[in-house]
């Protein structure tokens, strides 16, 4: 079992830099995702650490050892491509004894070690149909197959499910998760869906154009997002600017268009920083007219949605700022017609108070 | 003997039996393509530097272009005839001798065995005019009445306007040795032929265009090659007929060559030998209508054959001696005449 | 360097050797440099009177050869006779008698010592004569053969607009391959986009059938079937006078309209394909949405159609203008007296006059004009090579 | 649209003239495709020899086939056109591959600039190719013939073999090569057992378009050829005047040969288009039966009740 | 402002009944949606109304006339193609302009019209541009203009929407309802997404198998499904096969495999029949200890997913069957361990019982 390492790594191409001063450490037998926009980088990173390209700076270790100079098919990872990159012309065997038969095993050994994958990915009996008889699910598990083949430290994935249909997606999502279970080898994951990232993995690293923005744990990044970027990008967030007018107890005080308002203050801001702060739509909620929660919000319906099983609300602010919040649709809404004046309230601890840098 | 030869000959020149009488006698495997105009062997030739062909069989008034060509390319076309190994007498030596005036020679080497000898003279329908030895002249052809119904061969056309006009010959053959004489001699003749353009249906150039002017394309006149026009005339059982006319017909020699690229050489000989002998000859003009050169092979025809003779010639071949004979032709010569030929064509 | 680099990085180093000494081979051995090779040999120029000047030098040696070994083989027979004290057996030279059949021999009997031995001093004088003339001429023909050398000169580049037989002939086929490429063009439009739009999928698969056996089957054989049509005792004239409607044979075959006739019939196909290909991924929808809108028939081709299917059609004008302007085999069998095509010219000056300077030189305007006609296509269409080549 | 009942008696006769006019059209169309070939191959049966014809048809004879085999330079043409066939097949395949990874794997201007040359022989009339080739060849001292033939007509099928490559190679999936190499194989592996029989189709069909092309080509050959003789260009002196029946006689054989292969072509690509359907199709029920299977279990678990 | 009627309108295709009598009307100014899986003749019917195919029976009338025999290029309706078909080749104004094109406006007047187009689709000084520079949902209002160009008295739009990303699609949404309400004109849409025909529509009508299912409001669709192929189609429900036993007070009590249970008998079952109950996943709740709602069903946890805003709770039955539960991220969840027993409970009135027919 090898970890690996990224140390301050950079990749250039031409002007562009399409990743900058990397640097994370990915646990042996870990299940890590990489989690951002469409251009950011990702598919990059994954590319230099299979050996695909080589970084313009740093250093890439795995188990220690500097991979600088040495070829994808001399490393101890295997790739699954965002298209899988079966061999269509060969069996399902085949492609699954792919890595063997270059590394010169018999035929008959080369079979038995497929057909014990193939029992493994649940399609036992399977290897000689054709790759393109199997359905698409079935696919991905014999691209994973074909990658466990070689017995890799270090499996690597690149959005292997963004080309398949919802359901499909959901039951894929639950069978790698349980392989990487089975086996112990290490995931590297890549995903723009933040649905994905968060359901499935032990740790995620949210990029934005090139550089890591925060590394943590799925709870930890919805909980308590490091950055604007993080805080708008994985999951919906209600933003207000403003700035810090008070700091006190492990929360900070701002005054925002909205109001003056409290929020916890992870990030240590100061008193007169420029500061934004986050509200999560499901931690809100139409406040009774009785009711005197630590912050409050005027604002007037604009619209209710009604979509499958929640409701959301759309409302805004008197100085035009949006406001959004999420119900079940299981409460009495008569009240909410359009137009009306709303307050809506959260709890301070529900807020977070981050610097004010961009947002997704 | 073995081994085997490769001729480029005219068309319908060697026949099958001819190849398979040679063979049985020599053990010699005769292999033939064949071509259809002087120039497409020249060329041909000249493109494959000489090689690939063990015989060729130009005319002989076209050897002068052959070494023409020959020192242009820096690279002879043809080896000399070693005389001492043909078969001696077997050749008439009058035509052996007229050969050299038709250029057969090059400094004094013969290049060219005399094969056989032919006219180009009018061909007719029968069915539509009749044209006699005695009174037949090349303007027969291009009267009004036969208009878009005549094939004439571009080439021969010119000079046998250009024999019609100046009536001795004259002239035409002071053309073959003065630019400014041929430029005028070919002017007056491009001049009639442009007037009388719309009479030509077909222009041919092969023995095959010939016969389908005939046949396929309808005319009742032209100019044809003896040999072409003897065929047709058999085909047809004596529809088409062939008449030398009284001005002369245009006659040549065509000649066996040896390609200066030739690998078989020793087949070669034999091969010229057997061509040139009454047996070879004889099959020769049986089967293409023309004569040979070879001295008794007439025999070989047959009275319908006799008969066409006379009816051509004359009963004694009087038209014999009117004939006008080709005169070898310098390469500047031929790029003259084929100057006003294109005008003549394409206008 | 950096696509062998990195082509070498991709595929390791045999392959790379393969693809690059395989395009280098192609590129330069079998394309460019023939063609350059071939412009070179274009400006390559004889002067024909220099070389007329040689040629007539050397015929004229030619004939005092043939002189000189007609004086010496008579000399030795006179010399015999002499031996033999005046017998009656010389020959008298048979050079201009032409007698085919029968004996040649005109034997001069009777003729005395003392005349054969004037005569035997007249040749001997004669052939000395002889030698010097060949002498002489030997000497002036080195000077003659220096100026006849081919020399680089654009001459024949101007021959072709000076030439008032060729020059016709180059315009009339140009015009005539333009005039092939626009009855092609309106012909086939309707039928690819027919088979494009309107046929049902199967009928489709069927009709591209029929369109692919024609265009399989060898350009020689589809010109020699209108070849049997059209001759004056094919088919039409004989179905005609058949059916009474005339009792001439009409000559389909003057002129040009046969020429024309076999090209279209020859190349038409390339003019389908392209523009099928086109029109093809154009979306029904836009035509729908077209006729949504109100368009008439007529109007949807002109401003939603034919725009689309610019490419095929600038693709499909330049494949049937190249080959019809290159077309040897249909005018050589369907032409008429009338109907000379440039190529037969080409042809002719390599394999007729054997003028290869001058064959290059045309074949290299042909090749310009063919290039002059893809640009403006291109440019006028605004298409590129990537949709030409497909 | 033409099943409605509810056409209007004024737009009757337009709608029917309009209906049917691109129908007759595309009749006329394939009277006019077809109608030659037709009237060709029944000169070939006809007695009548001279000049071979299909009106009078005085008699059926299968003559002419036996006239044509026993026609010995013709057959000689034959083995001629075979040789240069093969040897263009090989030759074009080899040169149109290397021009088609190089222009794939190329980037930006120098792709187009030799993407320009590669295909401009296809752009040439075939007569200068012809020339140029015979005239660089005979200048090396090469005359014309076989080998000269084949090598002016490679220029320009080699184009017709690379624009087929280039067509396969662009539906490559790059990954591939990629995924083999992740898995361990060496460049050369890689070549063999992805790229290769990934091409494999590709091969077989331009391989076959390339003799078709070579078998037929007259307009080059004819230049290049020099003293030698293929079947096109024997057919084409055959066939320019006085052709006989024997000309018909081939037709006949090399039309029967294009429609059957023509056929067999359009069958296997059909055969293919409904493999690849099946295959979309069985993966796609796949998928829905896992989806259908699962909700299925839900209503049976319900049913046991 | 024409009124659409579809008569017992019918296609087939050959054997294949693409549309089975359909029967509905459609007022004027209405947002009306169809929202049914592929394939179940949506766009067919749309393509009838247009004039594209003739019913084989049936009658549809626009503002009381009969279509038979009307060219599309003669109805007063305009569709809007899936794909948009905007003519490529044409800058943004000439397509806007092509319907006035081909009815003879000058120039001008086309130049004039189709600017005042562009300022109502946002979009002004834009004329000149290709559509191939436009984005999506730019080319999206430029396909709305050209169709309203004519004049139009309704508008077809076919999944307008289906291939642009999510965000440009709420987008578009927005912006489509607006233009609709601004103009006035019959919008008859086209969708497979239900968010999508839920959200905009003034009524939907759910399609199955050439067939209408049901014809109503959103909100209906979604609180009372009249079959279990709508319950099923239109927002997640949980399935329960079973038999009334018992009928009183307008609520069905069935017999089914997870317990006997009560629900909504809106479509007036009697004992005996076989029947399903549905109940929306947001409708239940993970039940107190001391709770006693109507309705309780034993389960044992079997996954949370956390998904953003939302937590999805997957249970299965005693004898297997799965029920889901959704609940926004706002609660405590610590006793909601795997394999965790929990008892979901809900209302009779947010439990519906319907025939058993054909589910999606
Ligand atoms: N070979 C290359 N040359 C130049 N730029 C490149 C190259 N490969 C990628 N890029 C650029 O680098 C950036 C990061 O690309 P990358 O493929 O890593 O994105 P990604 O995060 O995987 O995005 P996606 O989710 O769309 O796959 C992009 O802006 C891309 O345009
Ligand atoms: N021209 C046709 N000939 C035969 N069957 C057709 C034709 N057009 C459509 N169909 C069939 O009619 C059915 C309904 O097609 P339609 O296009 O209306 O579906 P849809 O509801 O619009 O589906 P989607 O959401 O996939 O667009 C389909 O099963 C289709 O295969
Ligand atoms: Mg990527
Ligand atoms: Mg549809």
């Amino acid at each position: 079992m090898k970890n690996i390492e990224l140390d301050n790594v950079t990749l250039r191409f031409g002007d562009f830099t399409a990743v900058r001063n990397a640097t994370l450490e990915i646990e042996a037998g870990e299940f890590f995702s990489f989690l951002g926009p469409s251009g950011c980088g990702k598919t990059t990173i994954l590319r230099m650490i299979s050996g695909f390209n080589d970084p313009t700076e740093g250093v890439i270790r795995i188990g220690g050892r500097d991979m600088a100079g040495i070829g994808p098919n001399d490393r101890p990872t295997s790739l699954i491509f965002q298209n899988l990159a079966l061999f269509p012309l060969m069996s399902v065997w085949e492609n699954i004894a792919y890595g063997l038969r270059v590394r010169g095993l018999s035929k008959k050994d080369q079979r038995r070690r497929a057909d014990e994958l193939l029992d493994m990915i649940a399609l036992p009996g399977q290897g000689d149909k054709m790759v393109s008889e199997l359905s698409g699910g079935q696919k991905q598990r014999v691209a994973i197959a074909r990658a466990l083949a070689v017995e890799p430290a270090v499996l690597l994935l690149d959005e292997p499910l963004s080309a398949l249909d919802l359901k499909l997606r959901q039951h894929m999502r639950a069978e790698l998760r349980a392989i990487q279970q089975r086996t112990g080898v290490t995931f590297i994951y890549i995903t723009h869906d933040q649905g994905e990232a968060l359901t499935m993995s032990d740790r995620v690293a949210v990029m934005s154009q090139g550089g890591l923005e925060q590394v943590a744990t799925p709870a930890e990044i919805y909980a308590n997002p490091a950055t604007a970027f993080v805080a708008t990008f994985v999951g919906e967030n209600n933003p207000l600017a403003g700035h810090v007018v008070d700091v006190r107890n492990g929360h900070a005080v701002l005054d925002t268009s909205m109001g003056t308002l409290r929020a916890r203050n992870d990030r240590n801001l100061s008193i007169g920083d420029k500061a934004m702060l986050f509200v999560r739509p499901e931690r809100c909620h139409v406040a009774r007219p009785d009711a005197a929660p630590e912050n409050l919000v005027s604002t007037r319906v604009e619209r209710l949605d009604l979509e499958g099983s929640y409701i959301n609300l759309f409302a805004r602010g008197t100085c035009g700022s949006r406001f959004v919040v999420h119900m079940t649709n299981n409460q009495d809404i008569s009240h909410l017609q359009r137009n009306a004046d709303v307050q809506i309230g959260f709890s301070a601890d529900a807020a977070i108070a981050l610097p004010a840098t961009r947002m997704a | 003997a073995s081994g085997e030869v490769n001729v480029y000959s005219w068309d319908a020149y060697i026949s099958e039996d001819m190849m398979q009488t040679f063979e049985a006698a020599s053990g010699i495997k005769v292999n033939l393509s064949t071509f259809g105009t002087n120039n497409e062997v020249l060329n041909k030739l000249r493109a494959s530097k000489g090689e690939g062909f063990d015989i060729v069989l130009p005319s002989i008034s076209s050897l002068q272009s052959w070494y023409d060509a020959g020192a242009e390319d820096g690279n002879e076309l043809l080896q000399p005839i070693d005389e001492t190994r043909l078969t001696a007498g077997q050749i008439n030596p009058s035509i052996y001798e007229k050969s050299l005036d038709l250029g057969a020679s090059q400094r004094g080497a013969r290049y060219g065995v005399p094969f056989n000898w032919g006219t180009e003279g009018l061909a007719f329908n029968s069915e539509e005019l009749d044209l006699t030895w005695e009174t037949a002249s090349w303007n027969d052809q291009w009267k009004g009445e036969y208009a878009g119904k005549m094939a004439i061969r571009p080439r021969s056309g010119l000079t046998s306007i250009a024999l019609m006009i100046d009536g001795t010959g004259k002239m035409l053959d002071d053309a073959y040795q003065d630019e400014a004489v041929a430029h005028e001699v070919f002017s007056k003749a491009l001049e009639f032929g442009m007037d009388h353009k719309p009479n030509i249906k077909v222009f041919w150039k092969t023995a095959a265009d010939l016969t389908g002017a005939f046949t396929a394309d309808g005319c009742v006149v032209g100019q044809s090659w003896d040999g072409t026009a003897i065929n047709m005339w058999k085909e047809t059982d004596g529809k088409i007929r062939y008449v030398s006319p009284k001005e002369g017909a245009l006659t040549w020699m065509d000649g066996l060559c040896i390609p200066s690229g030739a690998v078989n050489v020793d087949q070669a000989y034999e091969l010229i030998n057997f061509l040139t002998s009454a047996q070879g000859g004889g099959m020769h003009a049986v089967h293409s209508g023309y004569n040979s050169s070879a001295i008794g092979a007439e025999a070989a025809l047959d009275a319908a054959a006799q008969e066409r003779f006379k009816m051509i010639y004359g009963p004694n071949g009087e038209a014999i001696a009117n004939l006008w004979w080709w005169k070898p032709e310098a390469g500047w010569f031929s790029k003259l005449r084929s100057e006003y030929i294109t005008r003549w064509e394409t206008a | 360097m950096e696509a062998i680099s990195s082509f070498r990085k991709r595929y390791g180093a045999i392959l790379t050797a393969y693809v690059f000494v395989g395009c280098a081979i192609w590129l330069i051995g079998m394309i460019v440099a023939p063609q350059l090779l071939m412009v070179q040999k274009s400006l390559m120029y004889t002067d024909p009177a220099a070389a007329a000047a040689v040629s007539q030098m050397k015929s004229a040696t030619d004939r005092l050869f043939v002189e000189k070994g007609r004086a010496e083989r008579e000399l030795r027979r006179i010399e015999a006779d002499i031996q033999t004290g005046g017998s009656a057996g010389a020959d008298q030279g048979s050079g201009g008698v032409f007698s085919p059949f029968g004996s040649t021999a005109k034997r001069n009997t009777g003729a005395t010592v003392a005349e054969l031995e004037q005569r035997r001093d007249a040749l001997t004088l004669r052939l000395g004569q002889i030698a010097d003339e060949i002498a002489a001429n030997d000497a002036a023909l080195v000077q003659a053969e220096k100026a006849a050398k081919p020399r680089v000169r654009l001459q024949n580049y101007f021959e072709l607009f000076s030439n008032d037989a060729n020059r016709p002939i180059f315009f009339k086929t140009i015009w005539s391959s333009i005039l092939v490429t626009a009855i092609a063009l309106v012909v086939c439009y309707p039928v690819a986009f027919y088979l494009a739009v309107s046929a049902s999928k199967d009928t489709t698969a069927l009709l591209m059938l029929g369109l692919i056996v024609p265009y399989w089957v060898n350009e020689i054989l589809r010109t020699f079937s209108w070849l049997m049509l059209l001759s004056t005792n094919g088919v039409i004239n004989q179905a005609l006078i058949w059916s009474g409607l005339t009792d001439t044979p009409i000559d389909w075959r003057g002129g040009n309209s046969a020429v024309l006739i076999g090209m279209v019939y020859a190349y038409i196909l390339f003019m389908v394909f392209p523009i099928y290909n086109t029109v093809e991924t154009l979306d029904r929808n836009q035509i729908e949405a077209a006729r949504d809108l109100g368009a008439p028939r007529w109007f949807i081709h002109w401003s939603v159609v034919i725009p689309h299917a610019k490419p095929g059609i600038a693709v499909g004008c330049i494949m049937t203008f190249m080959l019809a302007a290159g077309s040897y085999a249909v005018p050589v069998m369907l032409g008429s007296t009338t109907s000379k095509w440039f190529t037969e010219i080409i042809y002719d000056q390599f394999y007729e006059g054997g003028n290869w300077g001058l064959g290059s030189a045309y074949a290299f305007v042909l090749l310009i004009t063919c290039i002059l006609f893809i640009m403006t296509m291109m440019r006028l269409f605004r298409v590129n090579l990537q949709d030409i080549a497909r | 649209m033409s099943d409605t009942t509810h056409i209007q008696p004024r737009f009757a006769l337009g709608a029917w003239v309009m209906d049917r006019l691109p129908g007759l059209y595309m009749a006329l169309f394939f009277v006019y495709m077809f109608m030659p070939l037709a009237f060709m191959m029944i000169a070939a049966f006809n007695t009548t020899a001279v000049p071979p014809t299909a009106l009078p048809f005085e008699g059926f004879t299968l003559k002419w086939f036996g006239a044509l085999f026993s026609n010995a330079p013709l057959l000689a043409a034959v083995a001629n056109s075979l040789i240069i066939g093969l040897g263009v097949v090989v030759l074009s395949l080899t040169l149109g591959l290397s021009g088609a990874l190089l222009i794939t794997r190329l980037h930006a201007r120098a792709k187009s600039v030799l993407y320009a040359f590669l295909v401009s022989p296809l752009l040439t009339p075939g007569i200068i190719l012809g020339i140029s080739t015979l005239v660089f060849w005979n200048s090396a001292g090469m005359p014309g013939g076989l080998f000269v033939a084949g090598l002016a007509q490679s220029t320009f099928i080699a184009s017709y073999c690379m624009l087929m490559f280039i067509a396969r190679l662009q539906r490559f999936d790059n990954a591939l090569e990629e995924a083999a190499l992740d898995l361990g194989a060496s460049h050369q592996q890689v070549f063999r057992h992805i790229t290769m029989p990934f091409l494999k189709p590709t091969i077989i069909t331009a391989g076959l378009i390339a003799f078709l092309q070579s078998f037929e080509n007259f307009n080059t050959t004819v230049f290049a050829i020099g003293t030698e003789t293929t079947l096109t260009i024997k057919l084409a002196a055959l066939a320019r005047r006085t052709p006989t029946p024997e000309v018909n006689a081939l037709a006949v054989i090399f039309i029967a040969l294009t429609v059957v292969m023509a056929i067999l072509w359009e069958v296997k690509r059909r055969a293919d288009a409904a493999r690849e359907k099946a295959i979309a199709e069985r993966a796609s029920d796949a998928d829905k039966d896992m989806v259908s299977l699962q909700i299925g279990s839900v209503v049976a678990a319900g049913e046991a009740k």
